[in-house]
């Protein structure tokens, strides 16, 4: 029952949120190997950290990105996930 | 205060994609209409906006958008209800949003009682306008009419204003 | 009145042996350090002495003996799992767990209930059946039966779960158990202190430290300790602990949510267990209905409570049990369960010579404690892993070569 | 009535309004405004219920829920707590876990054993042999658990409600109050809540007579009732804390989730016993269940009685009962305590014992005198009321949920709390501040801070109003060598327990907590931990801080499932023709939260219903809703990119008009979805999904849009269309009943899709046939679709249309051989296993999962595959998910069976080890009885393998 403050949405409550999994940016996958492809698709480092991470908003349907604390569970940052965004993930 | 909810029909309800809407907004006697905004454009009709190239229109004639301009226009059944009375009280026990934060004019989506919904904040004493997607909307009426049923706190509400 | 508790006439529990010893300092170095005094490295250090005698053993318990996962789930065991791997894997466990009372001369409370895992829709009845065949295969107890048998066995159940998603039929698992979780750690604890093992609680390994992709020690808030073998057994914390050795895992962190009623006389003598209600419910010896749910939605390192679980399940609770909605929920608690992909587990060696993982139990811990101990005792004893466990490694998710635990929608629990 | 006292100056009762019930059989009479427990005592009811263990008799001890002493059952509710359930008239009660009676308890026999049952004795013996165990755990599972469940109980829900508001204050004790008064006037909207029926708290029973204070009380409620921002809630408690400053507000109509923007915790302290033998005889209580009794409920504790203090509280008991007519026997001080109370007790002429030992409680059933030793002498005082006032422990779960530390202050002897989390501001008693004066302060100060955090403005210096002295007894615990002093008396816990415990090594809270089970009973250690720690620090020569304190876990008092569960919001959904299924009696069946028609009974048996429904489609024609298929409008610039992006053929290529099969996977190459795509246009597509994937899959594809950075919108029809599926031979000329569109082969080809006006309203069809008949799929707007269906319907009567539902659809698909996403595949098959890489186009550049498929395509060890049974299928017919055996190991399973009329065998799918996959290869299927029955790979499709009835021109009026 976590609130969360979203451009344009105003205070929400988590429950209307859907997550969507950490930020990554994706290979190429025209020049990645093996071995980098699969530690995209399943290795990372799972210790708490501060992520950023897909939500989704299922009443108007917009995808934002939160900066999450995994520890805390606080939410820092909030921000549409706009096309073209590039983030440090 | 008691509070009634009765099924609404809406002449044409249309989702509005593309370029220059806000001629499309000027026609129909709107502009500078914010996002998640709506206005009363004649009796019953609407526009809202829900994007920088979205438009949710309920009009009487349908619309004729332009396909140079890359306009998309779809149909919509919303399931659509009147709720008069102490709607916020009964919002209370399906809704978690947090009213306070409304202004009449504003169009809001949220979730209701598991259902994605909209709704058009009235003035001060009207009555609010919700929909949902259409095959959702027999639940969504039978949930809100059972709640005014059984719930002890709108109950509790009732007599305080007798 | 047993006999064994005739001693009591003239004995005090004073006098009785203690379990655990109290604090000492940490010695220079060790064969083999332990890191996580939950049930499963409690259960290894006990193999590695019991089965391999290698004593030399520190086991570093951040905090206190079964206090993580081990004391926070909801202690079902079972072993109808859906893939050869699985099954295997936990029918060892089971009739390791039909022992451990007399292995430990302690009473571990090991109740078969039989275990009933609910079907609502034709796709659960499928892969209910595609478990009971499987189960069946390797001679484990397991059969799809109809609503009829289940009604029988659980009168008070409601067939027609309230109109909506009524129970098409179950996965009957007759082995499937109870046990006192926090009384197996402390079993395996005291059998592992009694064989020379050292157990130091409060203890927190701050560093792994190696030398040439060798492990040489574990650096903890008590000082430096040498040691050549490491194992890694702390579940919800095994990201923390990788993170030393920069090695990536597929693990996330969810929280899993629990609670228990307050007591009341038995009426519940079965265990089951709801997939798409997300409910899975057992009476405990006290008489509280022990009940938990699906993972939290979110990865996330903390032990937090929420309302939402609380409210969700008893919501969906009700839904099979309508006469519970007069019970009151006494206590909530949350563990963090450490998930993988394919769900199942992560076990044995690592790129890291001397650093063993025991990891990715996500739901599923606690009813694979013997089996691991022993298998991890096993693989590092021998550095070679144990048949059972090969299926398990660290490698294989950049094979491609998952473990089809997930099958198609099973639940765990 | 016995015990009942004249008029108290704010007593609860009503007293002109009695009300009469049943207790253990008996006949009792109370005032309305009684708790059961108050209205038992007052008719000099002592022994109210039996203990856990020993079923010794129990009588009152906290008198506010902080023990389970008085439990009761009813028909209706098991667990009932006398310290707080109104006494009703009708109620009918029994005391739990009694054998026989209460006065007649069989339970108290154990006691006789009691010395063989020390603390986890239960962990020591019972195991083996083994076979014993379950008839000893039957026992124990018998003489343990409190309240009986009756099964037929029916279900309740209470509605549950939301309320934000910006200072939620918890206890409306003095400093409560205060803090809601200072709070208000700042103009923000407070909420106070307080779990007694009215507002007061301790003012109201430590104070009640204690006329310097009547100015405070008026004050504090006359405000508090006066400020229009300050709601009110009582009988009403926190069952938990919650982050972002979420409360459970539990309340009798039902549960309020109360959302603030800062919190004040004002909630007091839970009074802890002495422990010192038979300190749970009935009469022995604490003093300020004593003084509840004599303000509420105008109940005395006992006639004559004594006080065993360490703080001046317990002379102001002392006082209570004196002013009101009842005797003190003496006032009996473990120390020295000074205070104005203590000089008005000596004036009032009470004897008062300082450095005062206690020994040991006396009395067979109930209070009959008590033991002390004085100067190292033991005394005797005969009476029939013990009250204790050795000291506090603070009501702390809120705050301890939301994450406040607690440390030990050696002034007041208390834990109190040393680190608040933003936003959360203790004050009071929980706070270690006493004096009622400074309780006010404090309470104003945290209120003001409360307010001005939610307005953002800066919180001035923080104030400690705690008085130098000490409320409790540093060590209550008086050990007796002949044993039974409770720490905790929900689990009969004793002091050599604890010992027992610490000695074996479970000297850490935590452990010491599990093995004992000291806290955990129903009243979560409210009246046992902190004597516990306290035990536990002194025994292992560690402080308290060092010691630590147990985490007070949700719930704060045991919480209805009624309540917390609420009202039931489980969304269900149903298609535009729900109406026609209906007036149809189909037979439904879920699918996700969408209600499909699994079949229509229209013969005798579900069988032949499904039968008739099959032939109709081959035969005839069919029609089928498939409106829960997920429908994506995807439209834009960069379309077609998208489209070849996310599915593994190429889509770019495709004619305007033509349709495409779909399939997707995801980045670890597994297939999660297949459907239809459409182009209307160069940048416009319509593609279908699973039924179980329309929202996830298009929430992903929004993610992908917006990751690949595309000039793309893509918008979720799947409510907004409804769809159907009309097939078979006929359906060409059941439409061309229904439009002008020319439906032939050359205007519109097989897999074409158009767009046209049927029934005169505006469709697109789709000519596809996934049953693999002539056919197509009509998608219309949700407003329309049901009269579009009606239409086919009356125009396919003269060709013996039928409806078909799922079940139907299933087997016809089957002898197609086309596969169902999440039956022939499971969470790992890929593309390759599902026998369709012809569907995967590895020379697109870029599509989702590609380089996953590159590396699986090489090690694909299981293939899925059609065989038909060669065994006699009638009584051996395999089920979906029987396996396939050879010798001893399992090299697959049954994906999907069915009996088909149309090809007089049964057949079906199995994936297969890929070794076991060629063509005639024989197979063993294990039946669920284990017996094999054998089948034959077959190519696949079963049925119509060229597939001409699809392509096929009939109806169209020209030559086929």
């Amino acid at each position: 029952m976590k609130f969360v403050t979203c451009p344009s949405l105003g205070k929400r409550a988590l429950s209307e949120f859907t997550y969507g999994g950490r930020y990554e940016q994706e290979p190429a996958q025209e020049t990645v190997s093996e071995k980098e492809w699969a530690d995209y698709v399943f290795y990372h480092n799972g210790a708490p950290k501060v992520q950023i991470e897909w939500w989704y908003h299922r009443p108007t349907g917009i995808w934002f990105l939160f900066e999450r604390d995994t520890l805390t569970d606080r939410i820092n940052k909030v921000d549409f996930a706009r096309k073209g965004m590039t983030h440090e993930a | 205060m008691s509070i009634q909810i009765v099924p609404k029909a809406f002449p044409v309800l249309m989702h509005l994609r593309g370029e220059g809407l806000d001629e499309v907004l000027a026609s129909l006697g709107t502009s500078n209409l914010d996002i998640f905004q709506y206005r009363f454009v004649a009796n019953g009709q609407f526009v809202a906006k829900l994007g920088n190239e979205e438009i949710f229109v309920c009009v009487e004639q349908p619309l004729d958008i332009s396909e140079e301009k890359k306009q998309y226009a779809f149909q919509r059944g919303d399931a659509i209800f009147e709720l008069s009375g102490d709607w916020k009280g009964l919002m209370a026990e399906v809704c978690i949003y947090d009213f306070r934060q409304t202004q009449p004019g504003d169009f809001l989506m949220v979730l209701i009682a598991g259902v994605s919904a909209w709704l058009l904040i009235p003035e001060e004493g009207a009555p609010l306008v919700l929909g949902c997607d259409p095959t959702y909307g027999h639940y969504f009426y039978e949930t809100l009419v059972r709640q005014l049923e059984v719930s002890p706190f709108l109950k509790m509400e009732c007599q305080d204003d007798d | 009145m047993p006999l064994r508790l005739l001693k009591y006439a003239w004995k005090k529990p004073e006098d009785e042996p203690r379990f655990f010893p109290s604090e000492k300092p940490l010695k220079e170095a060790y064969d083999v350090v332990i890191i996580g005094g939950g049930g499963h490295g409690m259960a290894c250090a006990y193999y590695l002495a019991k089965e391999h005698g290698i004593t030399n053993v520190a086991v570093l318990e951040q905090g206190y003996i079964g206090g993580g996962n081990t004391g926070r789930n909801t202690t079902i065991v079972r072993s109808n799992y859906l893939t050869a791997e699985g099954v295997k894997f936990y029918d060892e466990s089971l009739s390791l767990f039909e022992d451990l009372s007399d292995d430990f001369d302690l009473n571990i409370f090991y109740s078969t209930r039989g275990h009933f895992t609910l079907a609502h829709t034709d796709s659960a009845m499928r892969t209910m059946r595609w478990r009971a065949e499987v189960n069946k295969h390797y001679g484990i107890d397991s059969e799809v039966v109809d609503v009829e048998t289940i009604q029988k066995e659980v009168p008070y159940m409601d067939m027609t779960c309230n109109g909506q998603h009524p129970v098409m039929g179950a996965l009957y698992h007759a082995p499937g158990s109870v046990a006192r979780h926090d009384a197996v750690a402390w079993g395996y604890a005291r059998g592992a202190q009694m064989r020379g093992v050292e157990i130091h609680q409060k203890t927190k390994v701050m560093d792994i430290k190696t030398k040439g992709g060798k492990v040489v020690g574990v650096e903890t808030d008590r000082g430096f300790v040498e040691a050549k073998k490491v194992i890694s057994a702390v579940a919800g914390s095994t990201p923390r602990i990788t993170e030393m050795l920069d090695i990536k895992t597929p693990i996330e962190i969810f929280p899993l949510q629990a609670c228990v009623t307050e007591p009341v006389k038995p009426f519940m003598d079965t265990i089951v267990v709801s997939g798409s209600l997300h409910v899975y419910v057992s009476q405990s010896s006290r008489g509280e209905l022990v009940m938990g749910a699906s993972v939290d939605p979110a990865e996330l390192h903390s032990t937090r409570s929420t309302l939402d679980f609380v409210e969700g399940l008893t919501d969906q609770m009700m839904d099979l049990f309508p006469f519970t909605s007069r019970m009151k929920i006494m206590r909530q608690w949350a563990g963090m369960a450490d998930i993988t992909p394919d769900f199942a587990p992560i076990m044995g060696k690592t790129d890291i010579e001397g650093f063993y993982l025991d990891a990715g139990w996500g739901t599923w811990g606690f009813k694979a404690t013997p089996v691991s101990g022993k298998t991890m005792a096993y693989t590092v004893a021998n550095d070679r892993p144990h048949e059972l466990i090969k299926p398990f490694a660290l490698s294989r998710y950049e094979d491609f070569k998952l473990v089809g635990e997930k099958g198609a929608a099973s639940v765990g629990h | 009535m016995k015990l009942r006292l004249g008029p108290q100056p704010l007593e609860w009762i009503d007293r002109n309004v009695s009300v009469t019930f049943d207790f253990e059989g008996k006949r009792v009479t109370g005032f309305e405004g009684d708790v059961v427990t108050s209205a038992l005592w007052a008719e000099g009811w002592k022994v109210l219920g039996r203990s856990f263990k020993y079923h010794r008799r129990r009588g009152l001890m906290s008198f506010a829920n902080h023990d389970i002493n008085a439990l009761f059952q009813t028909a209706e509710m098991p667990n009932v707590r006398g310290d707080v359930t109104p006494a009703k008239n009708g109620l009918s009660l029994t005391a739990v876990n009694t054998f026989g009676s209460l006065e007649n308890d069989k339970g108290a026999l154990v006691e006789w054993i009691a010395k063989f049952l020390p603390v986890g004795f239960y962990y020591r013996a019972f195991y083996s042999p083994k076979f014993l165990f379950p008839k000893w755990e039957r026992l124990i599972r018998e003489m343990a658990g409190l309240g009986k469940i009756n099964t037929n109980w029916s279900e309740e829900r209470q509605p549950k409600r939301y309320r934000h508001c910006d200072v939620a204050i918890i206890g409306a004790g003095a400093s409560g109050m205060a803090a809601a008064i200072q709070a208000a006037k700042q103009g923000v909207d407070v909420c106070l809540i307080d779990e007694n029926p009215f507002i007061g708290g301790s003012l109201d029973y430590q104070f009640a007579n204690q006329r310097s204070q009547s100015l405070n009380r008026q004050y504090l409620k006359e405000t508090v009732a006066s400020l229009p921002n300050i709601q009110v809630i009582t009988s009403a408690y926190v069952a938990g804390y919650y982050g972002d400053h979420w409360l459970a507000v539990n309340t009798d109509q039902g549960l309020i989730k109360l959302s603030a923007q800062s919190v004040v915790v004002a909630t007091g302290v839970f009074e802890q016993p002495a422990v010192f033998r038979n300190n749970d005889l009935p009469g022995v209580m604490n003093a300020s269940a004593a003084q509840r009794l004599m303000a509420r409920y105008a109940v005395a504790p006992c006639n004559a009685g004594v006080v065993l203090t360490a703080n001046h509280e317990g002379y102001r008991a002392a006082l209570d009962m004196h002013e009101n007519g009842l005797i003190v026997k003496a006032i009996l001080d473990t120390g020295k305590t000074e205070g104005v109370w203590v000089d008005e007790a000596k004036k009032a002429g009470i004897v008062v014992y300082e450095q005062v030992t206690p020994i040991e409680a006396l009395g067979s059933r109930e209070v009959e005198g008590f033991i002390f030793g004085l100067n190292g002498m033991e005394h005797r005082l005969d009476c029939d009321g013990i009250l204790m006032s050795v000291g506090w422990a603070p009501a702390g779960a809120p705050l301890y949920q939301a994450g406040a530390k607690f440390g030990y202050e050696p002034e007041v002897q208390q834990l109190i709390p040393v680190s608040l989390p933003d936003g959360v501001f203790a004050c009071g008693r929980v706070n270690g501040v006493y004096v009622m004066e400074d309780r006010i302060k404090d309470g104003e100060q945290a209120g003001l801070a409360a307010a001005l955090h939610v307005k953002g403005d800066a919180i001035p210096e923080w104030k400690d109003f705690r008085d130098g002295v000490a409320h409790s007894h540093p060590y209550p615990i008086w050990q007796h060598p002949k044993g039974k002093e409770f720490v905790d008396f929900d689990e009969d816990i004793q002091v050599k327990d604890l010992k027992g415990a610490i000695a074996q090594g479970f000297d850490n809270i935590e452990l010491m907590k599990r093995f004992s089970t000291i806290g955990m009973g129903p009243s979560q250690g409210k009246h046992s931990n902190m004597n516990g720690i306290r035990m536990l620090a002194k025994l292992t020569g560690k402080t308290i801080d060092e010691t630590g304190s147990t985490t007070a876990r949700p719930m704060f008092h045991p919480t209805p499932v009624s309540h917390l569960a609420g009202m039931r919001f489980r969304p269900e959904r149903v298609t535009p023709m729900q109406l026609f299924h209906e007036e149809a009696k189909a037979c439904f069946m879920e699918a996700g939260n969408w209600l499909r028609p699994e079949y229509y009974p229209t013969e005798a048996t579900r069988e032949d219903s499904i039968k008739a429904e099959v032939s109709a489609v081959r035969n005839a024609v069919g029609l089928v809703d498939v409106s829960t298929l997920g429908k994506l409008e995807i439209f834009g610039r960069d379309a077609a990119e998208l489209m070849d992006r996310l599915y593994t053929m190429r889509m770019s290529n495709m004619a305007i008009g033509a349709s495409r099969y779909a399939l997707m996977v995801d980045d670890a190459g597994v297939l999660i979805d297949d459907g239809v795509a459409v182009r209307f246009s160069d940048e416009h597509f319509y593609v279908t999904t699973t039924t179980s994937t329309s929202d996830s899959a298009y929430r992903m594809i929004q993610k992908k849009v917006i990751e690949w950075n595309l000039m793309v919108t893509v918008l979720n029809r799947t409510g907004q269309i409804g769809a159907m599926n009309v097939a078979g031979p006929n359906s060409r000329k059941v439409l061309s009943k229904l439009t002008a569109f020319g439906l032939s082969n050359d205007n519109f080809p097989y897999l074409a899709s158009r767009q046209a006006k049927l029934a005169g309203v505006d469709v697109t069809m789709i000519r596809v046939g996934f049953v693999g008949e002539l056919g197509y799929e009509i998608h219309v707007d949700a407003s329309n679709a049901l009269m579009v269906w009606d239409a086919i319907m009356n125009a396919g009567k003269e060709f013996g249309i039928k409806p078909f539902g799922v079940e139907a659809q299933r087997l016809l698909r089957l002898e197609k051989g086309h596969i169902i996403v999440g039956q022939d595949t499971d969470g790992l098959t890929n593309p390759f296993e599902a026998n369709m890489s012809w569907a995967v186009h590895f020379k697109k550049p870029y599509f989702l999962g590609k380089p996953s498929l590159m590396k699986l395509k090489q090690m694909q060890t299981r293939t899925l595959v059609g065989f038909e049974l060669l065994s006699d299928a009638e009584k051996d017919q395999p089920l979906e998910s029987n396996l396939l055996i050879e010798g001893k190991e399992m090299v697959g399973r049954v994906t999907s069976i069915g009996q088909s009329d149309t090809l007089k065998k049964v057949i079906g799918l199995a994936m297969v080890s890929t070794e076991y996959s060629a063509e005639g290869q024989e197979l063993n299927i294990k039946l669920s009885d284990g017996r094999l029955v054998k089948a034959k790979v077959v190519k696949t499709p079963f049925y119509d393998p060229e597939g001409w009835l699809q392509k096929s021109n009939e109806g169209s009026g020209e030559a086929a």
